[in-house]
């Protein structure tokens, strides 16, 4: 078994349009910003895939990663907690005329759907947004005299993560809080692609230390040396 | 009688033919467990173990044993390059999830319409469910491997379960000690049976109608004991 | 006005007073990290952040930041000893299982009944959520820490809230530039003032009646800019 | 902040009559048998902690840690999926006899209703069961056209775990597959106890190797070369 995929090309040939991708990362950190630069080359060059639900915490900062992706005008939706980043202004604007769909959800319940989804949980309750606009329309159920809102599992065809080292089964590390949203992503989606810092060799992760284990990814590629959101959009940079 | 029927190692090596290369795998406690025995050359398969374990290969030799690093059976265990190790509810989240490609387990009666009955007979005793009634959800497939009869020569695929169920409507596939049954469509589908015992003999040790759709091809199977 | 209203720092440094030896703390986006500044001396806390750290500290000298170890607020952040790190979905265990000590958030509005407002204003613009409402839930105790009044002098704290809400009756104390508010049965119950301002100019500013239970104390901090 | 114990006698003194245990461990990896022992010594002591409702994943095996706390009379109910091992006699005769209550749950969803309680989450629906006698008396709602039951959390006031190392706030890590349900029994109980085979200073674990973060744990005591559940009733050992 290798799931090893050559180049980044490749490992983003599979999305069709309309499909719902997560992409992990939060902030900067994890955000596996060469996957989504590949997708955004695909797309120029094929006008595929188009029509995009995007999972993220956020939806998108400054003029690369996911906001590049709304500037290529490939997102038809973005399934986010907080969209208001410091520069929003891509989101901002395709949202403010109505060309782009948002989804708020609080961030713990955004993370408890996705993991619901990997877990193979249709729905459970939570007392996050009880009494707010964001309950509005869903079941409501009191458990020992509380209420509680009845959230459903947020399922993905394909998921984008960044991690730090790769084995050919699909086993995964992750560098610090590069973490966050990418294991449960992983979880989430019908196919997750990683794009992984250093390969390793089958048994170049211990046992104990993998995060993500690899029946929850379809395929690594090697990105060595890969690139840093936050330093990008602090040089200002377009992609 | 003038057939032979299978051992538990021969149905074991029947089920594990079908096994695709590199398949994620749930092997029943007990019985299903010999199926790891029979993977089909060159094909890479990852077994899965409820405790948290991915890629657990065979058992250590005796006084090697680290009894940290157990399978569901709670036998010693060895980790194979690749292996993996979580928590119990990561591990079921992997089973419910539909992560797994494969489950076989075992059975005391499989209906026609693919419940499984196989984790009590009636209602006296100490009851023990373990994994069952969650492997017989989210993995791709669910096979059962099973003597065709019981002991005392009744059917164990019958029309509808008489012991309680560990799940509904979940099994797809039944190795026999005679017989490889489909079901669908809540019907037993005849697929391949020892060649020598005759269509009638298998059907008076079923407890349901075997259909047929196509040829049903000869089970043959290498000399295990 | 004859009166200075506190700082923001020095709002901090009432709130950081309340936690205790070796709590879990949680500080919002913004000015609730302030809080972080002023731990009583010989006070172990730790701080959560959504993202999956516990125990990180300190920004790190500008150049030298890492930016896969950030904070909620995606600032660079440094390690402390004992600090560890997991994903998003184990975070926000630790904040809806109860794990958490005290949460301290920041307010648009806040009302008697402990009804909290703090994630938008209206209903148009560009909504923006993240953890806020699972903050609300879970921590011990929930506290916040605002100015006493809107830039434009409108109360913060009052009868009920008429923004969106982030949490129904989850804040129990409240510290304010002018006061600290607890928030008990229904009612906000006053427990300190600054020593300059009249009770009837406080209630004047406070959108809902200020209960008495006790004495009031005076509300006094170091000079904090 | 320092939540190491000096020794076992403590750690275990603050159990009461009546409390919901957990105690990890699946077969011999993983269980806590010094701290379940320290416990029996205190009850054979002073008549208390009685009346335990105990959550494991078995009913105990052998005259040991589980069976030997059934056999000295201190247990009201077991918790579990799978009773059933190989030696239960302790179990057998006290279930079969009506002085002690069992409740049986699947593997699975006892996992995930110990994982939901240290989560926040009140119920949670799965398909396991459904069309069962275990699903008797649940809830029972479709979701994309498919049936799944209701669960409810559970929580435990204590949880006794096995763990390789320990700090002083309280991190742990585990020894290969002793992980099983010590991390998720930690979040479910009001007051976890770990046994550390090694006490290690603040810092001694690198962060991202913490499988337990500290905040779920609020006592580690130091067991240095702990028994192995399994070498006991190999040897027939009767505690």
């Amino acid at each position: 078994m290798d799931k090893t995929i050559d180049n980044l090309d490749e490992a983003v040939s599979g999305i069709p349009d309309g499909a719902v991708l997560m992409i992990g990362g939060f902030g900067g950190s994890g955000a596996p910003i060469e996957l989504i630069h590949a997708l955004i080359d695909r797309y120029r060059a094929t006008g595929s895939p188009k029509d995009l639900t995007v999972v993220n915490n956020n939806a998108g900062t400054g003029k690369i990663g996911i906001s590049a992706m709304i500037d290529a005008g490939m997102v038809r939706k973005i399934i986010c907690s907080y969209p208001r980043t410091k520069d929003h202004e891509s989101f901002a604007s395709k949202y403010l005329s109505g060309e782009l769909e948002l989804e708020l959800v609080p961030q713990g319940t955004l993370s408890e759907r996705i993991r619901a989804a990997g877990a193979g949980i249709p729905a459970f309750f939570t007392p996050t947004s009880y009494g707010t606009d964001l309950a509005e329309g869903k079941q409501i159920q009191e458990f020992d005299g509380k209420p509680y809102v009845m959230e459903r599992w947020l399922k993905a065809d394909f998921a984008f993560v960044k991690a730090e080292l790769g084995d050919p089964h699909g086993n995964l590390t992750y560098r610090l809080a590069a973490r966050n949203f990418n294991p449960i992503m992983c979880m989430a989606a019908d196919t997750a692609i990683a794009q992984v810092s250093r390969a390793v060799p089958l048994g170049g992760i211990n046992p104990v230390d993998v995060i993500t284990p690899g029946i929850f990814v379809s395929g690594i590629v090697e990105v060595p040396d890969p690139q840093q959101e936050e330093d990008l959009i602090r040089a200002g940079e377009v992609y | 009688m003038n057939w032979q029927k299978l051992t538990n190692a021969q149905i074991a090596w029947r089920a594990a033919q079908d096994i695709e290369d590199g398949a994620y795998v749930n092997l029943g406690i007990g019985f299903p467990e010999m199926v790891a025995k029979y993977p089909p050359e060159g094909r890479d398969v990852i077994y899965h173990s409820e405790n948290g374990i991915l890629g657990f290969g065979e058992a250590p030799p005796e006084g090697e044993e680290d009894w940290d690093l157990i399978n569901a059976g709670k036998k010693a265990v060895t980790l194979n390059p690749g292996a993996s190790i979580f928590h119990h509810t990561d591990s079921f989240a992997m089973v419910r999830g539909g992560h797994l490609d494969v489950a076989i387990l075992g059975a005391y009666q499989v209906a026609q319409n693919g419940d499984l009955a196989n984790w009590r007979i009636g209602t006296s005793g100490i009851p023990a469910v373990g994994g069952a009634m969650d492997l017989v959800h989210g993995a791709g497939r669910v096979a059962v491997v099973t003597d065709h009869t019981t002991k005392d020569g009744k059917p164990k695929l019958v029309e509808r379960c008489s012991f309680p169920l560990t799940g509904v409507g979940c099994v797809t596939r039944v190795y026999t000690s005679l017989a490889v049954v489909d079901i669908e469509d809540g019907h037993f589908v005849l697929r391949e049976k020892i060649p020598d015992i005759s269509m009638d003999n298998l059907q008076s040790l079923t407890g349901a109608p075997l259909h047929l759709d196509g040829a049903v091809l000869d089970l043959i199977t290498p000399e295990l004991t």
